[in-house]
């Protein structure tokens, strides 16, 4: 049995995906400061645990709740660091592009994470994800790689490389909370579920306890409730504090007066406001 | 712009309150037992046909608002009419499966699944009868001439309603027959 | 400079009505101009005070002495469910948004709510509503359940009179009634306010309304999906809150809380935002961090709905959730806490008057402090599995509702009090009316703190004769009685006010919001024309343009004092 | 007096810790209380000094107009996030020791509400008992509560932290009562009518003296000896006490209402409402609904001399 801290493991599509972002982050980004280098590097970092570390291998042998970690990682960290550190003014025309069309639609965006993150938790869908991870398949690219994607469209229209093009503050305060809602609805699913709902880890935890190791010694209920609770009360921090950034970035903005014509409205959720 | 804005946080309102059902729903489809019973009482294919009435009502409810838009008010009518008998149809498609659920015992006060099913498809329903209300009220006003020349903001207020009717049929239709059953053709 | 004249009305024609023009009680049940619905919801607010007030009494009665046989335990039962449904439902929420009806629209420079008519409908229900709820009284007996009505007590096999269907009946109508109020509010505010207002000159009571009404929308549902699940229990015995059936009796809870946890800061941000138009004017400064106290309010309604669970520690739902709940309850305490330290801060060095409304508010400082804190001892998941369902949490939870809640309502209604009727009451009578309020309330609820350490559980008819309970308990019946009298003086203040009160001068304060530019109290018609809206103090600046708040470059606020007057307004 | 007897109590409030579980939350209630007066101190001397320094004495012109501060908003936020902080560690960190997993362990006692009262068996032996729950000293118990209707809670202040007892729920709480001694408690969940009357007496032994009354309580139901009580258990059996009541060894078997097998061991009846004697036995036999109203037992019809009889029985079953 070896230590948990030897479990290392490189996926080659993801080492790809990896060696793409990088390639991407210096032939098609923008001006490169200091805080887009140490964004995009720490996205990197955060891909690469949650992907190759001891931390994805307890998730994916252990823990339900490491495993959500990871999820909460990719999704609500790792992606809005990658969007931000695109950098002012990038040169592919593909990033304005985005831009626009996420500005005067930024539902889609919503819709893409929140289905994304919802299907990789249903039951019977979860489970069987499990099989394809193990040896040379597609499955850890799509896993990891559709966390992040849904992550990255999820953040562009908030942090996205043209602040002309954000969706206006209070719209974003919107976008955040229904989406912390529908965040919260997994999470709660997921404490309260019976303990057979998510059979995988059951099945591990029954062999846990001869042959791998449980460093925590959770028990499978606590920690399937803690899976949840992670996805359910730290991903609502993350929201929460989100919002605040928005409305201070708006408290400081100096934006025009106007008036009730272009007030906020949930129509800019769904459309521009002029 | 009032009004589509109300008509908006209304949907959203509601949009909360069948989230809590489905919730309900769900929790409750993870009890041991609920599942097979699903499976054995539902039958996605007559649904499924129903559910298509539906789903393109708000098609045709989406041809009316642009046919006033562009004034061709006979168009209006005939979408109109159209839509109402859709959403007519998926009413008494949803009567027939509730008369042969309840032919086969499965009532409200049978089973936990009985509950959870009559209840979140009945709620849903009820929404529909709702909406079809106003959508014969919309029509009458039209053939009377109401909005022959103005520019009403009603038909996009009740599309929003509409369409989100049919949005909350979607969940519920996938997640009481359809995930079910995917389930039970992959096991 | 152009004067701004263009005052946002509803697009439909209101019926044609006059207040000269009096019909009576027919003019008042057909209104729907929101300054006389407004007025109507803070009457339904104090009918329901009074009703609730003597049901409480007698239920403070039973308890003075130990083994008292005064009232018979369903009575008791009954009364008490009824104290709280009533307090919560019909007297807190009417009030609040008997102040945000009338006001709102004010406020902003608007002469109407979006929706008169919706406007109309909304009180309406609400008072179906609670006239549905007394019929039980009528109908074979009063809900018994207690206002939070657990499952599976809630259900048939334990609960068969008809109380409890009358209790979901008639919280689904003031149900619906509030959600159509709080879509009327977001309308209004988004799409109503005077041309140059900015959402970032909205004064904080219309901010904090705006928070709340999107609150009200997301927690009120969950509510109304209970109500209508526990209907369904009832009277086609469908399962879903009986674990004889197969249901469950904690998903009550769940969607209870869901909605009961937020309602909680539903019936306080409107309070913040009272206090956060009190202080200023009182103590002749602007309020210290404006962005603050919006995000501060943000914030709380955002948590509102990440700790109902605290409300579940002693449930049996394991230490995993239990963390991670108090972690969020706990955090919830200091947006709380930065607002209570914002008004502290909005009172230093500015020039302090001590009308009733001011001493109210600073009464509040302390009393929602000792509430709040009392608040923070359940987000310690040991503490609350020591103090939950005692009189601890009844002496906390009143402490939040009187001390915050009412004492909110209380500054609100002497502070436009002048604005609503165009009288002032009584300075020296209202002064006596807040000593002997304040008294009663801290004689009644203090000792409580103290009964639930002691051991004494909530909700009991009676108590044996243990040491300390009985003498406590009587502190805390002669305070009810107390606070009972002093209600009692306040109605003859306010009568005595409106029927010959001094007259009250349009700006009774020297106030900064529009509301106080127009005549005491507004005509049919609110406004004529209104003033340039060029900060969060409109009235201030037209008052003192030689020191207005957009005339001051935001550079100010760095450097205070040291202000270099520029002529650029604010945002130009 | 009717409640004199209750006055032999040792500790009924949350600061006469009387277990290891109570003393830890007594300790973390202490910290708390010191730091929320802290704070009030704080916001009370504050208050009092700005609005005594700060009135206008009828100052006209206009204060100085400030409408923030960015250091002091940070302090605002960042001095309450510490306690927050640290009250959060403490309280995980104390939940954790009271309430720990409970592992493969098996319960020692299961406590089942009822309306209203409680039923407490013992596992691995045959007693069941009802309302005064003996308990050892110095020996950490496992307790499984549930509820048979209704919810319950059960709530012994000196012996920490309260539980819900849910229907169709099992839940668990660990105990380690230090002294001997009685311990007041009461339902702490509104749970109907008689709320009020679902007091808890927790009568915690030596080891010794435990044992000694877990084997008093297994024997089976004490067999009368003089007519009047004889009377009594044929009453008793004949009319429909058994279908609802349990008396150990003999026909009646039911369930629904508490175990009677050693009844007049007990102090007190009706959870707790008042002295276990005969007086008042014979009060509640003949008008239930007088004595203790909601309470789901029935009215019996029973001649004067039948409920000397039953009264006569019901107290010798020691």
């Amino acid at each position: 049995m070896k230590s948990l801290f030897y479990q290392w493991h490189a996926d080659p599509l993801i080492i790809l995906m990896v060696m793409t972002l990088i390639y991407l982050h210096y032939r098609k980004s923008g001006t490169s400061t200091i805080k887009s280098r140490f964004c995009f590097w720490s996205a990197i970092g955060l891909v690469l645990i949650t992907t190759c570390s001891p931390l994805h291998f307890l998730g994916m042998h252990v823990y339900f709740s490491a495993h959500m970690v990871n999820h909460v990682i990719l999704l609500l960290i790792a992606g809005p660091l990658l969007v931000m550190s695109i950098g002012t003014k990038p040169s592919a025309p593909m990033f304005k592009k985005i831009s626009l069309f996420l500005h005067k639609r930024s539902w889609p965006a919503w819709l893409t994470a929140v289905i994304i993150m919802w299907c990789w938790h249903i039951p019977f869908l979860f489970d069987r994800s499990f099989a394809g991870m193990s040896g040379f398949t597609l499955m850890p690219l799509v896993h990891a790689g559709s966390m992040l994607l849904a992550g990255i469209l999820f953040s562009w229209p908030l942090v996205g490389p043209f602040p002309e093009l954000h969706i206006h503050p209070l719209s974003g305060i919107i976008y955040l909370a229904t989406a912390c809602i529908s965040c919260s609805l997994l999470g709660l699913l997921i404490t309260f579920a019976p303990i057979h709902t998510y059979q995988y880890y059951l099945e591990t935890g029954a062999a846990m306890n001869g042959m791998r190791s449980n460093p925590w010694s959770l028990t499978p209920a606590a920690d399937q409730q803690a899976a949840g609770l992670v996805m359910w009360v730290p991903c609502c921090f993350v929201y929460m504090a989100g919002c605040l950034y928005l409305l201070r970035r708006w408290f400081a903005s100096q934006e025009p007066n106007f008036g009730r014509d272009a007030s906020i409205s949930l129509s800019t959720l769904m459309t521009n406001h002029e | 712009m009032e009004n589509k804005l109300m008509v908006k946080l209304v949907v959203g309102t509601e949009a909360m309150f069948f989230l809590a059902l489905i919730m309900a729903y769900i929790y409750f489809s993870l009890l041991p037992g609920f599942t097979s019973r699903q499976a054995d009482h539902l039958d996605i294919r007559s649904t499924a046909i129903f559910s298509a009435f539906l789903f393109s009502s708000s098609f045709t409810f989406w041809r009316a608002e642009t046919n006033f838009k562009k004034g061709k008010m006979t168009r209006l009518k005939g979408w109109l009419l159209l839509t109402l008998a859709l959403g007519l149809v998926f009413l008494v498609g949803q009567g027939t499966e509730y008369a042969r659920l309840l032919k086969e015992n499965v009532s409200i006060s049978s089973s936990l699944f009985g509950t959870s099913f009559f209840t979140l498809t009945g709620f849903h329903g009820l929404h529909v009868l709702v909406g079809l209300v106003v959508i014969s009220i919309v029509t009458t006003l039209t053939f009377m001439g109401d909005y022959d020349r103005s520019s009403s903001s009603v038909f996009g207020t009740v599309g929003i309603y509409w369409h989100f009717v049919d949005i909350v049929w979607l969940f519920v239709f996938s997640i009481v027959y359809v995930l079910p059953h995917l389930h039970k053709i992959t096991t | 400079m152009s004067d701004i004249n263009f005052i946002p009305e509803p697009e439909e024609p209101i019926p044609s009505l006059s207040v000269s023009n009096n019909q009576g009680i027919l003019q008042w049940i057909s209104s729907v101009d929101h300054k006389q619905i407004g007025i109507m919801y803070l009457w339904l607010s104090v009918l329901f005070l009074v009703i609730a007030g003597i049901e409480i009494l007698l239920v403070r009665l039973q308890l003075a002495i130990p083994n008292n046989h005064f009232l018979a335990p369903e009575v008791y039962n009954q009364l008490f469910t009824m104290h709280g449904t009533t307090m919560i439902f019909f007297v807190a929420m009417p009030a609040i948004f008997g102040f945000t009806t009338y006001l709102v629209p004010l406020m902003i420079g608007a002469n109407d709510m979006a929706f008169p008519r919706l406007n109309a409908f909304s009180f309406w229900t609400t008072f179906f509503g609670g006239s549905l709820l007394y019929f039980s009284f009528l109908a074979g007996g009063a809900p018994d359940a207690g206002w939070f009505n657990y499952a599976p007590l809630n259900e048939y096999n334990y609960s068969s009179s008809p109380g409890i269907d009358y209790y979901c009946s008639g919280l689904l109508f003031a149900g619906i009634g509030t959600l159509t109020a709080s879509v009327n509010f977001i309308v209004t505010i988004l799409h109503y306010r005077v041309l140059p207002m900015s959402l970032k000159q909205l004064p904080l009571f219309v901010w904090m309304i705006l928070i709340n009404s999107f609150l009200v929308l997301a927690a009120f549902p969950s509510l109304n999906a209970a109500l209508a699940m526990l209907l369904l229990d009832r009277q086609l015995h469908a399962h879903f809150f009986s674990a004889a059936g197969g249901g469950s009796a904690i998903l009550w809870q769940h969607l209870f809380w869901l909605f009961g946890h937020p309602e909680v800061y539903i019936v306080i941000l409107p309070i913040f935002g009272i206090f956060s138009e009190v202080f200023p004017v009182f103590s002749r400064k602007p309020i210290f961090g404006y962005g603050m106290v919006v995000g501060s309010g943000v914030a709380i309604a955002l948590l509102a709905f990440g700790v109902w669970i605290h409300h579940m520690f002693a449930t049996g739902l394991g230490n995993t959730v239990n963390s991670f709940f108090a972690a969020s309850s706990l955090l919830i305490g200091i947006p709380t806490g930065v607002k209570i330290f914002n008004w502290l801060a909005t009172m230093h060095g500015g020039a302090i008057r001590f009308s009733v409304s001011m001493l109210f508010a600073i009464a509040f400082l302390i009393e929602f402090t000792i509430g709040g804190l009392s608040g923070i001892s359940f987000a310690i998941v040991p503490i609350d599995w020591q103090l939950t369902d005692t009189y601890y949490v009844v002496a906390h939870l009143h402490f939040v509702f009187i001390g915050g809640t009412l004492f909110g309502l209380l500054s609100g209604l002497f502070y436009w009090f002048p604005k609503m009727s165009g009288r002032l009451p009584d300075p020296r009578l209202s002064k006596w009316f807040f000593w002997l309020f304040v008294a009663g309330f801290n004689i009644t609820f203090l000792v409580q703190h103290a009964l639930g350490a002691m051991g004494m559980p909530r909700r009991v008819y009676t108590y044996p004769d243990l040491p300390g309970w009985g003498i406590l308990n009587l502190i805390s019946t002669i305070g009810a009685f107390l606070m009972a009298g002093s209600v009692g003086l306040l109605v003859f203040i306010l009568v005595r006010a409106i029927k010959k009160g001094a007259v009250a001068s349009p700006d009774a304060w020297d106030a900064n919001t529009l509301e106080w530019t127009t005549s005491s109290p507004p005509g049919l018609k609110n406004f004529d024309r209104v003033i340039p809206v060029k900060s969060t103090r409109p009235f201030r600046d037209y008052k003192r343009p030689e020191d207005a708040d957009w005339n001051r470059p935001e550079g100010a606020r760095k450097h205070e004092g040291k202000y270099i007057p520029q002529n650029n307004p604010h945002g130009k | 007096m009717p409640d004199l007897f209750l006055l032999n109590i040792s500790a009924s409030s949350i600061f006469d810790a009387a277990s290891p579980e109570a003393a830890s939350i007594r300790q973390l209630t202490f910290e708390f209380i010191i730091a929320a007066s802290a704070v009030l101190l704080l916001v009370v001397i504050l208050t009092s000094y700005i609005t005594v320094k700060y009135r206008s004495k009828h100052r006209h012109e206009d204060p100085k107009q400030i409408t923030g501060n960015r250091a002091l908003e940070i302090w605002m936020v960042s001095v309450p996030l510490a306690l927050v902080i640290l009250f959060l560690f403490r309280s995980l960190a104390t939940m954790n020791a009271i309430l720990p997993d409970r592992g493969n362990h098996t319960p020692d006692i299961i406590i089942t509400g009822h309306q209203w009262f409680w039923e407490a068996s013992y596992p691995g032996t045959t007693v069941t008992t009802a309302n005064e729950i003996h308990l050892p000293t110095g020996k950490r118990i496992l307790m499984l509560l549930n509820a048979a209707d209704v919810i319950h809670d059960w709530w012994v202040p000196a012996l920490g932290p309260k539980m819900d007892m849910i229907p169709g729920m099992n839940n668990y709480l660990w105990l380690t009562i230090n002294q001997p001694g009685i311990y007041d408690g009461a339902c702490s969940e509104f749970c109907g009518q008689q709320h009020a009357w679902m007091r808890i007496r927790v009568i915690a032994q030596l080891q010794p003296d435990y044992e000694r009354w877990l084997s008093e309580q297994t024997t089976n139901t004490h067999i009368p000896q003089d007519t009047m009580a004889k009377a009594g258990a044929i009453l008793f059996l004949e009319s429909t006490c058994s279908s609802c009541h349990r008396l150990k060894g003999t026909a009646a078997a039911g369930i629904t209402g508490p175990d009677l097998t050693h009844f007049g061991s007990r102090q007190t009846m009706l959870t707790g409402m008042m002295a276990n004697d005969s007086g008042n036995v014979a009060r509640w036999l003949s008008d239930p609904q007088a004595v203790k109203p909601g309470a789901h037992m029935p009215r019996f019809i029973f001649a004067k001399d039948s409920i000397r009889a039953l009264t006569a029985y019901l107290e010798q079953l020691k």
